[in-house]
């Protein structure tokens, strides 16, 4: 059985369209949609509060200290364009989606601001689904990848916070927000598991690996029955925002995650690490990204940014997504 | 708040629910307005607005400070300035007895 | 309830401690009756009664809500005629000041 | 060692006592024993609320998925039959108990109605028990037992809701109670479990067998620890109720018990797999049906049905009806 | 809560803070004080002393227990003699109205 | 990659500072680490307390269960000498505690009461770390050594309550506190997973090895997050202490943990067991002795005994300590 699991995707591995069928049926993919569904009919699936905090905190930790241990047996030289790619892109995107949102809705540079924060930061748990994909896929991914996102959290909520402008809360200075969010769990346990990864290496991580690595997907399954319901319980505020709104949550992730293969290319990345690189782009993050837009942006209407990035966005690249990029980054790189 | 109170006792208990992700910043405020102590418990809740991002920051905190009703006052009065406006947060004070007032004021 | 209530503020806060099991049910009547809002917290608890399955069930709920004296009483009407008799639950009300009073009644 | 581990078991499997011995010992038993112990003492060993609901998660999902990568692999055709036979017996097994506690005991059709309602359905954290110990047997159980258990689970709750009859709470009509338990937790994270499992298939699931599958006994004897307290903190309402009930939560689960070996062999399963829908039928609910009733039968008095259920014929099954069922079913069966 | 109360209602809400690690004790001194009842809730907190080994223990809990007058009183007494002086054990009483105020009686 | 990780150590075993480096950027280590930064920066890691009750739960259980089925392995007659040495340790360690601390420090009998009942007992968390760098180093531990750990808790505290003599709070009698300690949590899951330890056997406890067994390092380093961060707010107390405290926190267990090395070695016990011994006396405990001087000797400032258990010793041992007497052991006994 185990054989057939590693075998089969392998023989699927160039045609795209088997994979986006694996992906549709793997168990976190069907987890989110149990979530949605459990909404739908009006049922009750959540994780208690505590179990939740304690999961997300789990594949934080999971995935940077995997993403440390791969840093650590990288060449960092090959790091340094995709790097600096990272940064640019870091600032590009969240520019873009601004001035997207001014010609396809009608918000006021408050909102677009916040909304320009999701989308320039990124989302983990569709990177490391995007993870698992390509792990079924046996396509190799360069190590690096987990920096490259930690690189792409940050500076894409600092540009949409500064684009969102005027509409500062009095109160506080974001600056202060901005530091909540750095010393916040997320960023915390992400680099600390970076960290911690590359000091201990393969070694050190061996002990660990049973629990931090191999549970990985499991637990991600459960915490996608979680987002489904969260995500679900978003759809209904679509509605009211007229078509430009979820328009811009299909599309600009598609171009973002275009623009991200070919600079995963252009900075010699292979086809499975620009696929990745795609989705860090293409994916809007919500964690984050609200706390910090929340807290130094309270007047932006979280109705708005939470239904896009977590309600559209999301599961967007979850099922249709990652496939289409890997077969971008396929055509383009490969 | 503004209205003086008649007979009251000398303690206030004011409760405050807010999304959990101000905590830090509400209970810095409490203190600033002169509270020397608060009692916090998760919770969660719905309200008229539901504009919080609490669902996916652990719903929210129910804060309760026993301080002096000057103290409430002003603690009512940071709330109306500085928070009602943007957070969804929602606040009550009642008169309470409690032993040791002194610890309190 | 039934009785009138001589110089009580504007703004009653009704809790209710009741098994966790029919916390949604609970809430549905709350608003029927006219709560705009609501505050959860779960707890645990015993009582005299101790008939609830709530062991199993994830214990007890505490929900709190502002709301009008009127809406209070018939809160704890409802609560009387179809609750107490049934299920484990404990409710009391107190008056409690609030700023933005308009927004529970 | 591991070795050991599979062969031993494997050897004394005709050895039904042996097997009794091996079960008494297996960890899952002895927690719950453990949990019994704890409250002798005047000791707590509660687990958080939160970690038991997620743990009471994990279990669900994790039977529904194994369940359901198993019903993939099985012929539907061989299902038909027994699933027909689950379905006669989740309506006559409550008829049965409601009809002997008449017999044994000075209830009133309201407390016999709720009672029968936890007899008709069945337990979770039983079958799967019994799964551990068939699996450390070594003898095969059909792929679909799985459904089995979630077709047995409802019908029996809302027979013995029907005949606890006009005891029911009259603010709310009872049939918005059965639609809150059919959209609740249990439910809804067996039934997804399955669907997810039968979706995904063996190469899906391989990814995460890990966790759902390697951790189950893990977790389960943490859960039966906590089962333990619970039912510990149950006994003493037994003395109460005279020696009608306790004799009733004996007697009937054998009784029972027998009927599902029997039906189970006589739709042409094998030893293990009637020896299992012995356990179906013999093993009372207490999750499903004490949320259940609680909703619809308030006045009905959860010291008669979670005593019964919960704090005799639960232990009472995990330690010697589990290995009789089994004889029986050699007997009958084999 | 010596001194006599005038006009109010037969039934006090007494709420007390303290260390998780003492909830067993302090029931047993609710209940002999004449307590039929009570709800906890897990909460933490800051208080001027904060000598509690609270982080290792769960924080504190939150009791809240309705009782007559003569009982509330009781109880704080008992905790003004064993609990203050060495325990973080936070206190207050407050008058509510409860329906059925016999079964808190 | 697992080779490796299972040759290299062994590798280094006889270069000690080899090993005191592998165990500094060892999993558990780093995270303990990553816990004192995050409060350094202002950061919050904490766990969700349910989580973190779990865990500890978790962890005592798997640690009690490893020790029963290893116990069971073992030849009692060779543990006779080792528990009648723990036994007398752990009478003189908190007399030797107290008597230290009147000269070095200008407390009162009660503090000083309270420090010695912490330093009389042991510390799971640098037990089982100390079992993990010894797993690495691979040096073999007599499988008895849990059962020193459990005659070890309780004797110390009892002691230092009884040291601290006259202080005691009128309310309660202290035997009353006692109880509540031996009928608590972590005596009850340790005392507990012995006893299904010894009675399931390797054969059960195959069955559970998945979770209680492979998982355990991976959980260990996510408590130690939790420990680092409650570690770290302690520091600050430190200062307020003069430096007799400190200075005890460091040298005290340095001699303590020479004398566990020597009774080990004297009472027959191998390099790596003598080592695990000289850990248990060393460490300071801070979840059993913290909760019983708590409930028995209100009075006595936490301040004192959880800054000096938990800021100061553990760190110490975990980091030098650990490595330094299994350094000692290879000198005695080796
Ligand atoms: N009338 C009320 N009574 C009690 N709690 C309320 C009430 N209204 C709002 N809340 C609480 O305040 C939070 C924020 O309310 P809102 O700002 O309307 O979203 C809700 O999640 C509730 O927990
Ligand atoms: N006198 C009381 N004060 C505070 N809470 C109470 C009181 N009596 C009962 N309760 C709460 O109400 C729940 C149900 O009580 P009962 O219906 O007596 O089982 C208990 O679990 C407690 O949480
Ligand atoms: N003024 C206050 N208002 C509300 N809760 C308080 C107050 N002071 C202390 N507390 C609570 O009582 C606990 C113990 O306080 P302390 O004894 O000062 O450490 C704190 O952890 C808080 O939860
Ligand atoms: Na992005
Ligand atoms: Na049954
Ligand atoms: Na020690």
């Amino acid at each position: 059985m185990l054989q057939i699991a590693h075998i089969m995707p392998s023989m699927g591995a160039t045609d795209t369209l088997q994979l986006a069928i694996d992906n549709l049926l793997s168990p976190p993919v069907l987890g989110f949609a149990l979530g949605l569904l459990a909404v739908a009919i009006g049922g009750d699936l959540r994780l208690p509060d505590a179990v939740y905090q304690g999961l997300s905190m789990y594949l934080l930790l999971a995935i940077g200290l995997k993403g440390g241990v791969a840093l650590r047996e990288s060449d960092i030289g090959d790091l340094v364009l995709p790097a600096l790619a990272a940064l640019a892109l870091g600032v590009l995107i969240p520019l873009a989606a601004y001035l997207a949102l001014r010609a396809v809705t009608r918000l006021g540079s408050l909102d677009r601001g916040a909304i320009a924060a999701h989308y320039g930061s990124t989302s983990l748990v569709t990177f490391t689904a995007a993870l698992v994909f390509l792990d079924a896929s046996q396509l190799a991914v360069e190590g690096y990848v987990v920096t490259l996102l930690a690189i792409l959290e940050i500076p894409g909520i600092v540009v949409g916070l500064l684009l969102a402008g005027r509409g500062m809360n009095r109160g506080v200075p974001w600056s202060e927000s901005l530091r909540e969010i750095l010393v916040g769990k997320s960023v915390l346990l992400l680099a600390g598991g970076l960290l911690i990864g590359v000091l201990t290496g393969p070694v050190g991580y061996a002990r660990v690996e049973p629990f931090f690595g191999a549970l990985f997907v499991g637990v991600l399954t459960l915490f996608l029955v979680e987002l489904g319901v969260l995500a679900g319980r978003r759809l209904p505020d679509i509605r009211g925002a007229g078509w430009g709104l979820p328009a811009f949550a299909i599309v600009f992730p598609i171009l973002a995650g275009t623009a991200g293969v070919i600079a995963g290319g252009a900075t010699g990345m292979g086809v499975g690490g620009a696929a990745v690189f795609g989705v860090l782009c293409a994916s809007a993050s919500y964690i984050a990204a609200p706390a910090a837009v929340r807290l130094a942006l309270p007047e932006a209407n979280p109705g708005y940014y939470l239904t896009t990035a977590l309600g559209i966005t999301f599961p967007f690249n979850l099922v249709v997504g990652i496939p289409l990029y890997l077969a971008i980054s396929q055509e383009v790189v490969g | 708040m503004s209205e003086p109170h008649a007979h009251r006792g000398a303690v206030a208990l004011v409760t405050i629910v807010a999304e959990a992700i101000v905590e830090q910043r509400l209970v810095r405020d409490l203190r600033d307005a002169g509270a020397h102590g608060w009692t916090v418990t998760t919770a969660r809740g719905e309200g008229p607005r539901n504009r919080r991002v609490g669902d996916l920051e652990g719903g929210n905190v129910r804060i309760e400070t026993l301080v002096s009703h000057a103290t409430a006052d002003a603690i009512m009065a940071k709330l109306a300035a500085d928070w009602f406006p943007h957070y969804a947060v929602v606040a009550w004070v009642a008169d309470v007895e409690v032993a040791r007032e002194d610890r309190y004021l």
